[in-house]
């Protein structure tokens, strides 16, 4: 039988959706069917992503729908495949991750439910080809993604109330641009889209595009929007946190890259209004994206609670992504592209690794943590090459989007938009130290003397993702052949690629060699290891205790307090919180607030007393026969 | 092909409507079963009705006076689809009755719902605009004395509801008669498709005040929001069927009335129209703000309906095809999902015995099956995928993009609105799957008599999310039907 | 890659630590002259690592306290190979500022790891306050390596270099982004008023605090060739890297170097003097310091180089 | 002319009673004077003066009949009108039961 026949997106989604369903019922009734059919259909529909390369395809796979005889189109493309095999291979990692992690917990059975529905609309919103599949993806994947945040029960009530609130606001202002475009053009599919696009008013395309971007723009949480991000990244179950943060919000930028690349295009882009040589919206995005990393840098550098530290560090991130996104040239664009990747490479595996050590010990405080990384070795390793990358060191892939992103901003001279993202980058080794130093390293409390890695399923995830993280420093030319292509897709001039183990960029502008870098990097630590290994005399171990207490007896450790973690960085935090304390929180809790006022006092109207519904009926009609007289 | 004539829909459940109290002093159990064949009766003509007006209007001509002498019915696609519509929800209704209704006098309470059915099905109907009235009238009286039905401890609620909705209602069909008298006056006729073609040479102003007065008249059943004073109290003081005919049957007849007038007779007169997209946003507005706030699970899903009828007339006032069809897709969506939460909130509080929405914590363990029914009408209401208010919203919003920058105004306030629903809604869906109950015990659900009307409901809530083309198949005759106006339809007969 | 090209690195990863303690030797020197003592010969500092690196007995708490040294020397090491330094432009083809930038934080965390890892609160204070610090400084100074890269149009050290061997050099043409980077320079080299990271008085030396033996003597050379690396990277950005000869005469290519040499023992010598004289900052005073005024003077050197540039 | 403002009259009564009156029995004989007016109204707009009744026999020409339609229509609504002003009372009576009082500011039980 020739299978290549059922290679096809469409297969994939329907894959999924009904294997959602088969898991309910299945793990109804046994929790081992549960694990293993999830793992069974996300792994397979991985699969099906990963043999989807190279491929293009586009198909109706529904009749038409509406009265007007829109029909849903689903495809596949170089950009497509570039995400869906992310959030595939995220989603099927997570499940495997979760086994552990979630078991027992709260609603277990929706869990794998909900995450394979979401696997599947995740993909769906990728490989959809039309505005309205596109949507109803997209609604169904805010749906799934706020049911799997409720399943933490009671204390996520708000944060997820006000991700579903923010999103449905992103939605219904994407919406109202997806009409838009469907009632100016006629048409739903994106080729034929993009083909009428030339010679289209400018107004009109700001207009449209801007309020789509609006929804975009909510689910990667930048700036005058990322307000749910925190309280949502943190309170979701922690077995689908790293999804959410690793994968969803990467949708947000595949969707800006879908409305302005492929569909409105570059040319039409640029013709909307351009600033040196980039597109003014693009710059619009690219600003908000610096400024969003920038503040959620601030943030993250407060927070002692280790989800909510890395929330913001995720809100950050995506504002490098939208940075490069928006200044649109080949560099940055693939520096975005690769970024994302990047992203959902190392969050995921600290989002992991957090939810593993919240387990362990129960808080999310990490000042009550201490010492793990000797108790932990493996989990340690993981999340400090996922740090690295996180802050950008050389010798992780993180380095070669930031690279890409900065090289693109200052070769365009932003000079607003390159500071502040150095800046919020150095910002960055600031809070990922805090974590390091809080949970890692410090003194082990005497609770968690016997705490060890957690089991395999939750290892092998965090492995296979850092060592992906390490092995795409050391030939990042893998990932961006890919990126490549798809950026030619796009219509943008595709980065330089020289060979699949080896990339330099050596315009007059620039260079990084990745390979050098690599190759001297582990000479040096060659050179530093020999001479540490072989000067002086071997070291003996001693307890922590021993040289700060000059050997003194003492008893309990834990009460020594010598563990310096809480309030990390109080000196600044000073300086800055004068500032912080404007937070756009108060400015949408006001809102919410004063429109729960006003509906009260709407409601007033309804006063019970007949007589005065009899004075507004009487009162209706007399401005009725007013308006008969005068106006018509 | 049988062919009923639509006449005998409303003959039949009149002549019914007296047989019960004299068959019911021979035989004690007979009204339910003679109602259930009434309303049986009509679901069949109504459906026969619709496929044939799919090819050409049926009208009807009572006593062999011809139109515009006699009195007609006309039922294009538009009438039969919503007599369809009343008649089948009727029947639903009839399945979930029993328990509900063992406080009072079950005789009286089926004689009543037969004349309900019948007044509805008249108004949608008829052709001529006094009988409409006369309709109005037989659905108003039937619903008066249906919202007084409750005794026991609803009793009290019941009958400051039921006083409130009489007058308001009696003052409303005051001035729709006036409205009448004031057409006629003007053009000498009461025929519809008559009025149509003789008001553009008639007295300009009075026919104005006409207009004035008539949706002044009809607002009030419509819930158009300064009128709508009676309708929380109404919907709240009723009994849970009552509630649920109120949603799905009168307010949808009243409104459809409305519609009517504006379009056929004044051949969508704008100027109406201007005032009926201000005063439906208004009433979107101030019916979803007004739900915010409401613990108490009936009186929400009352200021919904008011909201959800404000977006009705927005969509119907844009007056272009897309925006009519979502508005009609809308209306059948409303009746449907706000039928089945009707349904299933009766439930709940059938067995909770509060309508405080904070006892609702924890239901989806204590009563699962009822839950979820829940649960799809509200997501339908809120327009998640997959469910007939999605389409209905994406539907409305295309129309209302084509009315150009206006237009977009309006997509943006309805959006608005939808979002404050959307909150509303997920907080009582929330506090139901997600809250744990304080009292852990198993609630009885209720029995499939009472639950296959739900589940109907629900699964006709995801068929029209999942397969509208369905239903465009009636909804896109009906919007053109409406747009062309009624004198070209039975040529100015 | 030719073997004299790779002889060159091996040479220069061997001289420049020797370099770097010999400056480190001078400055106890010059800082002992200027209060008025006569201080440890300059050759002190060979010594004391020879001592430490001879030391019986070593101390450790666990292999990630081992990591700290390891890493800082790797870090400097590699990235001292991608800075030119007087007429040798080892690797600076293959790696431009932004990436010279971040293989200078590597060694930075590595201390930070090990420091944590001893599990001594005076070393974790430390580390908070280098890594505050490096934010203080980092804000003004990126400002100012984007007015130096805008002006001469490449984030190539290399480039600047011979560009600016061309022109005239950028401390004569952009002379206010000289000064606010010689303010950040402070910060770089850790003198005071910016050494709260060390503060003996304070922390003990924070970071450093539990490391003695081999560990004490890798930190020294690291620190050895961190003077060079973060001298040599303002030589290069400002005082056109040391370049006064014709560099392609191997004469000439002697007195480049020589000269290079003699400029990043100027600039560390400035230090020096800044050091010998002012007290310490708190470290909240220190970064509302940076913030405000090198940032400002920063801001308007970023906007002159842009007005010039015409950009 | 002289009906059609006795007509306006009795309408405008009806409504001044239900405006004003907190009574709920006096707003119920509000509405049924407006309906005596809306039905003078009708019959009004039918009326010809000196026109017989719309019987048609020998040498009675069609202009001289009044019209036949309204009268049929108020026929009708006077039914109605009875129908309900009895209803609204006997509804009052229970509102009575259960509230001692009539009026209309003080059965505000259900609001908001």
């Amino acid at each position: 039988m020739d299978y290549t026949a059922f290679i096809r997106p469409e297969y994939v989604l329907m894959l999924l959706f009904a294997g959602a369903l088969i898991t309910y019922f299945a793990g109804k009734y046994s929790s081992m069917a549960r694990y293993s059919l999830s793992l069974l259909f996300s792994g397979l529909a991985l699969l099906m992503v990963a043999l989807l390369y190279g491929k293009n395809t586009l198909s109706v796979w529904t009749p038409s729908i509406t009265p007007n005889g829109i029909s849903m189109y689903v495809g596949t493309n170089p950009l497509t495949w570039f995400f869906a095999i992310i959030l595939a291979s995220l989603s099927f990692l997570t499940i495997m991750y979760s086994i552990p992690i979630m078991k027992g917990k709260r609603m277990e059975n929706w869990f794998y439910t909900l995450t394979l529905l979401l696997m599947g609309s995740m993909l769906g919103v990728v490989f959809s080809s039309d505005l309205l599949s596109f949507f109803i993806f997209w609604e169904m994947m805010t749906l799934s993604s706020y049911l799997l945040v409720t399943l933490a029960g009671k204390r996520s009530d708000k944060a997820a109330l006000n991700y579903m609130i923010l999103s449905t606001m992103g939605a219904y202002s994407m919406l109202t641009g997806i009409t838009m475009l469907y009632v100016h053009f006629g048409t739903t599919e994106f080729s034929l889209l993009s083909a009428q696009i030339p010679g289209t008013p400018v107004n009109f395309l700001w207009l449209s595009l801007g309020l789509v971007a609006v929804g975009f723009l909510v689910k990667s949480a930048a700036l005058p929007f990322y307000v749910w991000a925190a309280p949502a990244y943190s309170e979701a179950p922690d077995g689908f946190t790293p999804l959410f943060s690793g994968a969803l919000s990467k949708l947000g930028a595949y969707g800006l890259f879908l409305f302005m690349y492929v569909i409105v295009g570059m040319s039409a882009l640029i013709g909307m209004g351009s600033f040196r040589g980039v597109s003014s919206f693009g710059y619009a995005i690219a600003l908000l994206g610096s400024i969003t990393a920038f503040i959620a840098t601030l943030y993250a550098i407060r927070e002692d609670d280790i989800k909510r530290l890395l929330a913001y560090s995720s809100v950050s991130q995506v504002g490098y992504i939208l940075m490069g996104l928006g200044i649109g040239t080949s560099l940055s664009v693939a520096g975005s592209l690769y970024h994302a990747l990047n992203h959902a490479l190392f969050k995921t595996v600290l989002f992991m690794g957090a939810g593993a050590i919240i387990q362990l010990t129960g808080t999310r405080k990490m000042s009550e943590m201490g010492g793990l990384a000797t108790r932990m070795p493996i989990t340690f390793l993981t999340m400090l090459i996922s740090i690295f990358s996180l802050a950008a060191i050389p010798m992780t892939s993180g380095f070669g989007s930031k690279w890409l992103i900065y090289e693109a901003a200052i070769n365009k001279g932003f000079v607003f938009i390159a500071p502040l993202a150095f800046v919020a980058s150095v910002g960055s080794f600031l809070y990922s130290f805090r974590l390091l130093q809080a949970v890692f390293l410090g003194q082990l409390p005497d609770g968690l003397k016997d705490a060890k890695d957690p089991s395999l399923l939750v290892t092998i995830p965090m492995i296979a993702l850092t060592s992906i993280t390490v092995l795409f420093a050391i030939v990042p030319g893998v990932p961006l052949g890919a990126i490549a292509s798809a950026e030619s897709y796009m219509g943008i001039q595709p980065i330089q690629v020289d060979s699949l183990f080896y990339f330099r960029i050596g315009n007059s502008f620039g260079a990084y060699n990745a390979l050098v870098v690599m190759t001297i990097l582990l000479f040096a630590m060659l050179v530093a290891m020999i001479m540490f290994a072989f000067a002086g005399s071997k070291s003996k171990k001693v307890d922590q205790h021993d040289t700060y207490l000059s050997g003194e007896i003492y008893e309990h450790h834990s009460d020594l307090g010598l563990h310096y973690a809480a309030n990390f960085y109080r000196p600044i935090e000073r300086m800055f919180e004068p500032y912080l304390r404007l937070r756009l929180e108060r400015t949408y809790d006001a809102f919410g607030r004063g429109y729960e006022l006003l509906s009260e006092g709407i409601r007033r109207v309804y006063s019970g007393d007949v007589q005065t519904y009899v004075y507004y009926v009487i009162g209706f009609l007399g401005m009725l026969i007013i308006l008969a007289g005068w106006w018509w | 092909m049988v062919n009923i004539d639509p006449t005998l829909m409303i003959g039949i459940p009149l002549f019914m409507g007296f047989l019960i109290p004299s068959v019911a002093i021979v035989w004690k159990n007979s009204p339910r079963y003679l109602a259930g064949f009434t309303i049986l009766f009509n679901l069949i003509a109504s459906t026969l009705l619709l496929i044939r007006s799919l090819n050409a209007p049926v009208i009807s001509v009572l006593g062999g006076w011809q139109p515009p002498y006699g009195i007609v019915f006309v039922a294009g696609p538009l009438g039969s689809m919503l007599a369809l519509l009343i008649s089948s929800m009727t029947m639903l209704t009839w399945f979930y009755l029993p328990p509900h209704i063992k406080e009072g006098n079950e005789t009286k309470f089926y004689m009543l719902f037969i004349l309900l059915m019948a007044g509805a099905t008249g108004m949608v109907l008829t052709g001529d605009l006094f009988n409409l009235f006369v309709f109005t009238e037989i659905t108003s009286i039937a619903s008066f004395s249906l919202l007084a039905y409750s005794r026991g401890k609803d009793e009290k609620e019941a009958v400051e509801a039921t006083i409130k909705y009489m007058i308001i209602g009696s003052l409303s069909s005051a001035f729709f008669l006036i409205g009448i008298a004031l057409l006629y006056g003007a053009t000498g006729t009461l025929n519809m498709a008559d009025l149509a073609s003789k008001i553009p040479s008639a007295n300009h102003n009075l026919v104005m005040m006409a207009l004035a007065m008539i949706i002044t008249g009809l607002g009030i059943e419509a819930e158009m929001f300064p009128l709508n004073g009676w309708t929380p109290d109404a919907y709240t003081g009723a009994t849970h069927p009552v509630s649920v005919m109120f949603a799905s049957v009168v307010v949808k007849a009243g409104f459809f009335a409305l519609i009517r007038v504006v379009f056929l007779i004044f051949g969508a007169a704008t100027e109406a129209l201007q005032i009926l997209m201000i005063f439906g946003l208004l009433t979107l507005f101030v019916g979803e703000s007004s739900a915010l706030r409401q613990t108490d699970l009936k009186r929400m899903l009352a200021y919904s309906s008011i909201g959800q009828m404000g977006l009705l007339l927005v969509a119907f006032s844009l007056n272009n095809q897309t925006a009519l069809v979502g508005g009609l897709y809308a209306m059948l969506n409303h009746a449907i999902a706000k039928g089945l939460l009707f349904m299933a909130a009766g439930s709940f509080i059938f067995a909770l015995g509060t309508r405080d929405i904070s006892a609702l914590n924890g239901m989806g363990k204590r009563m699962p099956v009822t839950s979820a029914l829940f649960t799809i009408g509200a997501f339908s209401i809120m327009g998640l995928p997959f469910f007939g208010g999605f389409i209905s919203k994406i539907v409305i919003i295309a129309g209302s993009m084509q009315a150009g920058t206006e237009g977009m105004l309006v997509a943006i306030l309805i959006l608005s609105a939808s979002l404050i629903e959307l909150v509303y809604f997920l907080r009582v869906v929330h506090r139901i799957w997600m809250r744990e109950p304080e009292d852990d015990s198993r609630l009885k659900e209720a029995p499939f008599t009472q639950m296959f009307p739900m589940i109907v409901l629900a699964a006709f809530v995801f068929l029209m999310g999942i397969y509208p083309q369905a239903f465009f198949k009636v909804l896109i005759p009906a919007a053109q039907e409406l747009l062309r106006g009624l004198g070209t339809m039975i040529g100015g007969a | 890659m030719s073997i004299t090209d790779i002889v060159a690195i091996i040479g220069m990863a061997v001289f420049v630590p020797l370099l770097g303690l010999l400056f480190m030797g001078i400055a106890r020197k010059i800082t002992a002259r200027i209060q008025n003592r006569i201080g440890p010969p300059f050759y002190q500092q060979y010594i004391d690592v020879m001592k430490l690196f001879s030391k019986r007995s070593n101390i450790s708490h666990s292999w990630v306290f081992d990591i700290g040294p390891i890493f800082a020397v790797v870090g400097m090491l590699t990235t001292m190979l991608f800075i030119p330094m007087g007429g040798f432009q080892l690797l600076s083809f293959d790696g431009d500022l932004i990436v010279i930038m971040y293989l200078m934080v590597i060694s930075g965390l590595g201390i930070a790891l090990g420091a944590g890892a001893s599990g001594n609160p005076n070393s974790g204070i430390g580390v908070m306050r280098a890594l505050v610090l490096m934010m203080s400084y980092e804000l003004p100074f990126v400002l100012i390596l984007l007015s130096v890269m805008l002006y001469y149009n490449t984030t190539s050290l290399a480039e600047i270099v011979s560009k600016q061997a061309d022109m005239a050099w950028a401390v004569l043409a952009l002379p206010l982004s000289a000064i606010v980077a010689d303010i950040c320079l402070q910060g770089q080299f850790g003198e005071k008023p910016f050494d709260q990271p060390i503060a003996p008085a304070e922390v003990a030396t924070g970071p450093m605090v539990e490391y003695g033996g081999k560990y004490l003597g890798m930190l020294m050379l690291w620190h050895a060739i961190a003077i060079i690396v973060e001298g040599s990277l303002f030589v290069n950005l400002f005082l056109g890297g040391g370049i006064v000869f014709d560099p392609s005469t191997y004469v000439g290519m002697a007195l480049n170097f020589l000269v290079w040499i003699g400029l990043v023992f100027l600039m560390f010598f400035i230090a020096l003097l800044i050091n010998a004289v002012m007290p310490r900052y708190r470290i909240d005073q220190a970064f509302a310091f940076y913030w405000k005024w090198p940032t400002i003077l920063a801001i308007i050197a970023l906007i002159y180089v842009m007005v010039v540039s015409s950009w | 002319m002289i009906y059609y403002m006795a007509a306006a009259f009795l309408i405008a009564i009806g409504i001044y009673a239900l405006m004003l009156k907190k009574n709920m029995i006096k707003m119920v004989i509000g509405l049924s004077l407006m309906d005596s007016g809306v039905n003078l109204l009708l019959i009004s707009l039918g009326y010809i003066n000196g026109g017989t009744a719309p019987i048609l026999l020998n040498g009675v020409k069609p202009q001289e009949v009044v019209d036949p339609l309204p009268q049929a229509l108020v026929l009708t609504n006077v039914v109605i009108g009875v129908s309900v002003t009895a209803l609204a009372l006997s509804v009052i009576i229970r509102v009575y039961k259960h509230y001692k009082t009539l009026n209309s500011d003080k059965v505000r039980d259900m609001k908001w």
